[in-house]
């Protein structure tokens, strides 16, 4: 029998090696599986990779990670906010490598890894400083600029409830990157309000299929 | 003359947003925009993270972590909303699907070029999100600004000295002066505040406008 | 009030113009829209491109419009069936003009399309004669074909439940290209089996949200 | 010897697909597979036009046109099965989430190029559906065809001659006679039917085999 639940978070995140790259999933705090990563916390993997929309708010989660001084380099898009003092404090010691990524090109380089897309023409970012040294092409009326895949090692995200075979839902806004991350990454590992028996979710509205999810976790609605 | 307010400004953005028209407002000033549309008028405001069908701020205790905009704010969702993800949400925008986004502004180019994301300040951490997305996606790309810097330059520009969001991408300018359409013979005024005479504005803004047409807003395609 | 239900078939295909590309959502039977396939023959528009996975079954739907001599052209990934006998003969004919391409690039030409995505790089087809003429490229340990988005005029697609804002449900695999199709094309127009009121749709269900939508137009369950 | 029939070969195939694994069955012969997964292995079948979690045929009389799998013959669901869009379901395909394809083919070359959607015929229509997307993306490429033609030839080539649906792609070959992995080193024969020497394999494929270590199906990553 199929069965990807694991028992605890220690247990999913148990084989994260060092220099991994990993997808953390989450738009600030919605979708941040902060239990999650507190376990990787614990566990103490160093020098990830890490891509994120943000670059972790206060103390918990991708802020905690950096604060731990576990992450090498982190993409992104957002990185300075109000309450990202971890990540400005380790970027300005140069103790941290950026790179930095408009949002919706991290979610389509994200889905491109995910779906098999070797790279992909964009419009965005297109005669600005993010496109510079990058291959550029005029098709039909439009200028794009040519991006390449983000795939991971590992992809830690929250989702709402999850089954055996690793189906997931998710919670309003709380979905965001979770949905091209879990497909995007060698080994997804999902942290979930619920778990429920299979058959339990609509089959009209899983939104991740199990396919791209190896472990779910049960954290219950407090994480 | 009479300088706009924050919310003048944001009421004169919301008076050429159509019913019906699918919008993005960006963060910080141009959120305002949604205090503004008139009662009645449906239109859909769309949010990068992943939501159509935004409603207003949560009653105050009934504010939900998962359910927040692209400035991370609690919001609400509208009867005939949804919920997608990041890949798809980018889609609405990169394939120009949304008919308006407003966005904030450092500086706009007399063609059109925008700069918002970064004062190019050797010690800035840079920040980019979704600005350069809607920048080149969205149909009409409408810029809410202040008209003058603090210290009394102008903020439209021959040539943007801060690094660009987008090339070419701003349709049309709302100040606290006026509102300016970015069209391929120059900039034109739509309007400007009581007592502001087109020669004060001229002089202020420095780069060559002409007296356009009074324009119309956005219209659906 | 928006209200983007029609309330008629003919009026929803009313302005469909000779020499239209046009989107036609199903694979085979299923999302196949033949209630609007058969306003469109009634309205007449000939000299169409149109787009679907298949190139007509029996006498009905796609395969009534080829026999009704609307079609110039197909782009399709698999048109020969046993009953795709409308096809076969205006193929022979040289009637019809056909594009075959491979169906997991059809669907994501027409995705490219609704995404903005200028072009991208697939390894589908890379080496047969499907990408003879097109520009290739490696990619890390991968060979790769450029292809380009598939724009359209109209989408006539099949679903399930909608509202007046154009929200979308589907009924299990007659979701198909409908999704894909809704957002690549400038005018899109689906047919329901049933309307329902704004709100009635769990906003974490849609799977076509109204943005991608025109017109809505009510069935019943038997078309 | 005794040839396979195609359930003999739908079983040897299934009998290499582990529990688990998400494996995709093609049109005709590929189809029967699912037949002879032992009961209680747990297999995700998934169907390309938006299915995974495929169960067994419907009852008569229970068939539903809007749920069929990809030669449109009527299926049903597995709880814990999930619907998605073409656009998805290819994704997983060219994204290499399938642990396991099973195609038929016209040939196989010895480099594993593979011919199974075009007999090249000037007067043919031609079709390829998802051959093409399948061949390039699942993990593991197997093919079940019958050994040779109805005209004795070996339908493992040299080199195809007729149109390649892929390059270099086939992991292993399932014919009536023989399992045969696709190498670096070349075409090993994994396993043959009773009765049937290596020499007389040898001669009637007509491409240099050598015999291999046993195999042991495709592992899940």
């Amino acid at each position: 029998m199929i069965n990807k639940i694991v028992a605890s978070l220690e247990e999913a995140v148990a084989d994260i090696a060092d220099g991994s790259t990993i997808l953390i999933g989450g738009f600030g705090g919605a979708g941040m599986p902060s239990a999650l990563m507190s376990a990787l916390i614990a566990q103490g993997a160093r020098e990830l990779t890490v891509v994120n929309n943000n670059a972790g708010n206060g103390d918990t989660g991708l802020a905690a990670l950096i604060g731990a001084k576990q992450v090498r380099k982190i993409i992104c898009s957002f990185p300075r906010q109000a309450d990202s003092w971890h990540f400005d404090k380790a970027y300005r010691a140069g103790e941290l490598e950026l790179e930095l990524v408009p949002q919706g090109t991290l979610a389509e380089r994200i889905r491109a890894a995910g779906a098999g897309i070797g790279a992909f023409f964009t419009p965005t970012a297109y005669g600005t400083r993010l496109a510079e040294g990058k291959e550029t092409r005029r098709i039909g009326d439009r200028d794009y600029v040519l991006e390449h895949p983000i795939h991971a090692d590992y992809a830690l995200i929250k989702a709402d409830r999850g089954d055996r075979w690793g189906n997931l839902t998710y919670r309003m806004t709380a979905r965001n990157f979770g949905p091209i991350m879990a497909s995007a990454a060698n080994c997804t590992i999902a942290q979930v309000r619920e778990t429920v028996e299979l058959g339990q979710l609509d089959p009209e509205a899983v939104v991740t299929p199990g396919i791209f999810v190896k472990r779910v976790v049960k954290t219950g609605a407090t994480a | 003359m009479k300088r706009m307010d924050r919310n003048q400004i944001a009421a004169r953005v919301a008076r050429d947003i159509p019913e019906g028209a699918y919008v993005n407002l960006g963060i910080g000033l141009p959120t305002l925009v949604a205090d503004h549309i008139p009662k009645g008028r449906e239109v859909l405001l769309h949010s990068e993270n992943g939501v159509l069908g935004v409603g207003p701020k949560p009653a105050p205790g009934a504010e939900d972590g998962d359910l927040v905009n692209a400035g991370k704010e609690p919001v609400t969702l509208l009867a005939g909303g949804s919920f997608f993800h990041h890949a798809d949400s980018f889609a609405m925008i990169r394939g120009r699907h949304l008919d308006v986004c407003v966005l904030g502004a450092f500086q706009v180019a007399i063609n059109g070029d925008l700069a918002n994301w970064h004062t190019g300040a050797p010690d800035a951490i840079p920040a980019v999100g979704g600005a350069m997305d809607l920048a080149v996606g969205a149909k009409n790309v409408y810029v809410m600004m202040e008209h003058l810097t603090k210290s009394g330059e102008s903020k439209i520009v021959e040539r943007c000295t801060y690094p660009l969001t987008g090339a070419s991408c701003v349709n049309r300018i709302y100040t606290d002066l006026a509102v300016i359409d970015v069209t391929p013979d120059g900039l034109q005024v739509v309007d400007m505040v009581e007592g502001l005479g087109f020669e004060e504005l001229q002089r202020l803004t420095g780069v060559p406008l002409t007296r356009g047409k009074a324009a119309h807003g956005a219209a659906l395609a």
